[in-house]
């Protein structure tokens, strides 16, 4: 079968790839060891590395820190095409993203569809310079799942808001310079219709933050406590008591995230750590007959998984999409994943409980697969994701 | 290439809708079922003929369609839907593939017309033992002369009771061969055997059965990858019929659920039955992306096609087997009862998903390929 | 560990034994080849076999049709512990039951425990001599798990009730003489509370039934159709309306048969079939991987699932029983014998496909495998047990 | 026998639950996790001593109680339960079985006293690569003179650290035989590991390791008998630990979903969940059935012993993974915090899960006792 390139976009991969080999340093094409050496800018931005300077830097001068986003707004401008091309590039080298972001992955499109020209002006180009390091406030201790019901209030005391409350699986808030909230603004209205979206500065005056320890260990995740935060009324984004809207846009952003769409890491093989790790019998086949068949059947899921990835980003490019879609690959991507830490840690026997008294060199393999359980719970449980399928793809009534 | 079919495959995909539905519907099945298990019908088999389908993956030299293997899929997807009988798996998938793959063009030549219409009817003879396999026949053809003499036992054989020529997989010394075998040759016993989906299977013995050396398909092709390649196509066809099972007993369960009642209330309201339901979608989510995947890989001469193929089975086998098991059961003592149509599904897949190798097998060989 | 075995229980064994030696003739202690091979007495009774008239008649003599029914009733009186000694003996020599009778298994405990002591007086004892056939009229085409909604219903004419209406599953109603059956008695009162319990002769006018062929072939099963049927008032079993406490508990008695509770087949190893069937490879292990490990999983959950109704026997001798367990007993033992046959069919590949179109001779794996596919449906629904479980063992809230 | 406990054994469960409740409950764990991953309460240890626990299982005529595995299995699902730490497992179970399945009178008379008194430490070195089995040993035991010097490593030492006295498993030319060492030998590398449920085990090199031939445990015995008893003892003992496990985590799930309220209502009353909570429910009858059978099998000298206690550690194992799994979702963000206790019966299962075997190894045993 023929494919039909143009040859601008072949000469744009040339010129790409040419680029990222001469600007992109070794040491950023290196997979990520911990978590905490990646660049997240913010008002104390702090590199890591001269390199990790040097490359967000020429990113930024290249306008492909956010290469997608229009250039009035601090972007590259790039066609869809071109950004693919890109994002293949930079896989096939191995580059590091340049900048680490809630503000690019999650705030930026929301601002895209519904803030103001003005705010958009404002807001967008900071998140691209990395000024700014965002947390998302989202769940509550009694709306998890049930999101809808959040309780923190922004009461309307003229020229601002005054916000009490409290929110969970805040991502990095003890180091985040701002954060974007769901509030409730009308306590009177069904509990879908009474919520805004909203910016706080985490500077302001009531605001403060207590890390969540997970059970794989310390995280990112804290919770965040606001006790009568004055907030400008300006930061409100969207139409007031509209913000449920605006959640639902985001919460299928974050799905497709968590179940691995866009996801550039190359996942190494689990049969590769078999063989590496376990005794063959003598025609060289993995000992362990129930792993060897479980490893099989899981590695026939994960590719298909993502062949269905591929298939279903085909079909959006020619208009047959459901939102809803996201839901499944959320709830099928996390399941896989912890498929395969189970896989992993039965692989490595007694070797995969090691735990140790060091949290940050210790225990790698057991504290990934404690976090895994983590998956498909965060961003909507497994069960809501069957619960929006069940009724939004399947049409199965509910009572 | 972008994993979605084009439009003109779409087009032959809604053709084999409308067709089918109209003339091949499940009541057809039925009805042949309660003749005394008729194979298939005539009427039906012309219609296909004259739709094109027996000529949709002969290269167009032969006068052929080339449409290539995705589009002979989509039919095989939609026959599955419908659970439509007819030669097209033992003549077209099987029959047709196989001289498409050969090297023996004076054979090409001779017997693609009647193939394509639907007049020469042939089918593949293979299988010896109860599991299908590829690496080991006890079925040996001795060259005496300018004939091959074959001796053997095949079992599983579709349609053996009406194909005129079968294919007959051999040992020639150490190596593979393929041989088209008449079916009126004498030395051949052909025993009927009506399987779980009504369909009609034969064993088939072959005693010093005499076949010219023209008839051999492969000359100087190498055995073991023709029958590599004829089993990607062959794994990948059934892969894409079990696709149309899946998601017709899916689609009907879905509609049932949307309307049988008890205690007051539609019984798809009930949350565990919802999320059972949704991990079937899920599955199926999966299923349409490898078989279309593996259709793609042979079109493409992909060289991991077989790999594919191993894939498709092995995904589809074990989700019609879920699939057929949650329907039956959200469908209560109603499909159990052989007035539902939804049991025919379940009887339908347990033989499509042994037909070529089952779960089992293609897990098997994947783990194989992949060296562990 | 010593175990106290009464002397008087010794000697019956001894005595059992000797006498079922002496007195089952030889082709009744084969296993069962074919269903309509079995003595189910009735109007029309039939002896298949002079061997089999023998044996009933033999144990009829001997009161041991029914052994545990007191003798006013026809039974042999027997304890609980000489039952239990009899059915090993039988189980032992592979005897069959003298006569098969949902008389017996249902209609029997029902009026041990419901009906007036002249019911019982006047039904039991025919029910031992095998001159009534019963069937059981519980479902309907619109009742099934929600079995209170059914709508068959009697209305009070007098001296007599008017049947009209319809049943579903009723096993053999084409070849039985009476049914026990459900019927609806009150129309205001809420669903479960006008339900009566009533005994209709089969040959009263405007009975008729239909046979209900399964995906599996024929079947016993028809449907019964009552179309303004003359039924005499003293045929009501229980108090009026009070029907529903009489099908709960014969519900329970139903779920523990088909779990397999008091089975006494022996059932033939899954794994004896793959050694007969499938190749082994060089260290004596079915080749294939795959079908092994499920076989060995499945024998697993076989033999710790038998353990596990000998435990809750055991432990319901010492008081501690919960009838819900029942429930659990029908869902797990149905799943199991469904797996049983999925099993059966990998490991006979296409040999098990074979269906025929002798549907009494050929295709028996097949249709088998097809017959289990009801095991969790029929007696109520797994699901219909795991709400039971859920409601009643776990005490999980209902909405 | 009866598939119960006898009065007896229930008050000492009742007693374990009680002591354990009251001085060993799961905040303890977390205490001692907390404290640099202290190994366990040296009090509760006395405790125990004093409960008689630690001479449950030795022989009257060395002044044991002799009440049998079923008792020690008791005391061990209690701990599960508790998630209790102590060297219950790593003396008692381990120690104290072994030295009651010696031959070696003189060492049973020597060492039982301080096994009881809790004063002597004992542990198993038997595992040598990552994962449980019986079969291959590296570590050598070869006689010079009136010693033998043992020469090889071992790792998943439970209580290694704090152990006294070794018994290692080693190869004395082709026959298994085990060893009494004592931990201070010269030669010894004892290195600490804490595993994912913060208990302390040990990875340890012998190297060159003089032991006098007295403290030969098998002298008559044959060492693989030897070895199938003890590994019987040990995988009912762990299994009954993983039965308790089960039991918790269920328990403390039921009652989360009894409360925990979302949309308005108690999450308890969705369906979904409710199902998945009888699955659950279900298999841990299974459980509950086969561990109690397996420890009953020991104290009976059931010759099928041994397989009863394959299929506990395999049905436990299973059971274990899909119960704390299913514990933690059905917990939510909650059941993933440090805060909650649910996590903690994810960790431990794992490791009891791989100690002695997992899911896979029992499995594949089961199949080979069977003979396919």
């Amino acid at each position: 079968m023929e494919t039909k390139i143009s040859v601008s976009l072949s000469d744009f991969r040339t010129e790409t790839r040419a680029w990222l080999e001469a600007n992109c340093p070794e040491s950023m094409r290196q997979p990520v060891k911990d978590p905490f050496d990646l660049f997240w800018g913010g008002r104390n931005a702090k590199f890591n590395s001269e390199d990790q300077r040097l490359w967000f830097e020429r990113m930024l001068e290249k306008k492909w820190v956010v290469p997608y986003w229009e250039a009035k707004y601090g972007g590259g401008g790039l066609t869809s095409d071109e950004n693919n091309i890109l994002t293949q590039e930079m896989t096939r080298l191995g580059c590091r993203k340049p900048l680490y972001s809630f503000g690019i992955s999650m705030l930026g499109p929301a601002l895209l569809n519904f803030a103001s020209e003005d705010q958009k002006l404002h807001y967008l180009p900071q998140i691209v310079e990395g000024k700014i390091w965002w947390c998302q406030g989202y769940s509550e201790p009694n709306a998890g799942s049930d999101l809808a019901s959040l309780q923190t209030k922004a009461i309307d005391k003229g020229d601002h808001y005054e916000i009490t409350g409290s929110k969970v699986w805040t991502s990095y808030a003890d180091k985040s310079d701002w954060i974007f909230c769901l509030v409730r603004t009308d306590f009177n209205a069904t509990k879908h219709n009474g919520i805004s979206f909203i910016l706080i500065d985490m500077t302001s005056k009531g605001v403060s933050t207590r890390p969540i320890k997970l059970i794989s260990g310390k995280s990112p995740f804290c919770e965040t406590f606001f006790d009568g935060v004055k907030v400008p009324k300006e930061n409100l984004i969207g139409n007031l008591n509209e913000g449920w809207t605006i959640a639902k846009y985001l919460l299928t952003h974050e799905r497709q995230m968590i179940g691995g769409i866009g996801e550039t890491d190359v996942k190494k093989e689990v049969h590769t750590t078999a063989l590496e790790k376990l005794s063959l019998n003598s025609s060289g086949a993995i000992s362990d007959g129930v792993l060897r068949n479980q490893i099989s059947d899981f590695e026939m899921d994960e590719e298909i998984f993502d062949l269905t990835i591929q298939r279903v980003t085909d079909e959006a490019k020619t208009g047959n999409n459901s939102g809803a879609l996201s839901s499944f690959f959320k709830f099928y991507g996390t399941e896989l994943n912890i498929a395969r830490h189970e896989l992993l840690m039965s692989i490595g026997g007694s070797e995969a409980l090691f735990w140790g008294e060091n949290e940050k060199k210790d225990g790698d393999l057991a504290r990934k697969f404690c976090r895994s359980k983590g998956n498909s719970i965060e961003g909507g449980t497994s069960e809501i994701q069957l619960n929006i399928i069940s009724k939004l793809i399947l049409g199965l009534p509910t009572k | 290439m972008a994993l979605i079919i084009t439009e003109e495959q779409k087009m032959l995909k809604d053709s084999a809708t409308e067709l089918l539905s109209a003339k091949a519907p499940i009541s057809q099945m039925r009805e042949l079922r309660d003749s005394k298990y008729t194979p298939f019908d005539k009427e039906l088999w012309e219609e296909m003929v004259a739709m094109g389908w027996t000529a949709l993956t002969v290269p167009e030299r032969y006068n052929g369609l080339d449409f290539g293997f995705v589009g002979l899929g989509q039919i095989l997807e939609e026959t599955g839907r419908n659970l439509s009988k007819s030669p097209l798996i033992s003549s077209i998938l099987l029959g047709a593939s196989a001289l498409r793959l050969s090297d023996n063009e004076a054979l090409k030549v001779k017997l693609f017309p009647g193939i394509m219409e639907g007049t020469s009817q042939l089918t593949l003879a293979i299988q010896e033992g109860k599991h299908h396999q590829t690496s080991i026949f006890n079925t040996q053809a001795i060259l005496k002369g300018d004939k091959y003499v074959i001796n053997g036992s095949k079992t599983m054989v579709i349609d053996g009771t009406t194909a005129n020529l079968f294919i007959v997989a051999c040992l020639v010394d150490e190596n593979y061969s393929l041989f088209i075998v008449d079916a009126k040759s004498s030395g051949i016993t052909v025993s009927k055997k009506i399987l779980m989906d009504s369909g009609s299977y034969a064993d088939i013995i072959f005693k010093n059965v005499e076949v010219s050396a023209e008839n051999q398909l492969n000359i100087k092709f190498d055995g073991r990858l023709f029958l590599d390649q004829l089993m990607t196509i062959s794994y990948s066809g059934i892969s894409a019929e079990l696709l149309g099972i899946c998601k017709q007993a899916f689609d009907i369960t879905i509609q049932y659920l949307k309307e049988r009642q008890q205690f007051g209330v539609i019984i798809g309201t009930y949350q565990a039955l919802q999320h059972r339901a949704v991990i079937l979608f899920s599955e199926i989510e999966l299923c349409k992306s490898i078989v279309l995947k593996a259709l793609q890989a042979i079109d493409e001469n992909d060289t991991s096609a077989l790999k594919y193929a191993h894939l498709a089975k092995a995904k589809l086998c074990k989700t019609a087997k879920l699939v057929t098991n949650e329907a039956i059961q959200l469908h209560g003592g109603i499909g159990v009862t052989d007035d539902a149509d939804i049991g025919f599904y379940l009887k339908r897949a347990r033989v499509a998903q042994q037909l070529f190798g089952d779960y089992n097998y293609h897990l098997d060989q994947l783990a194989k390929i992949k060296g562990y």
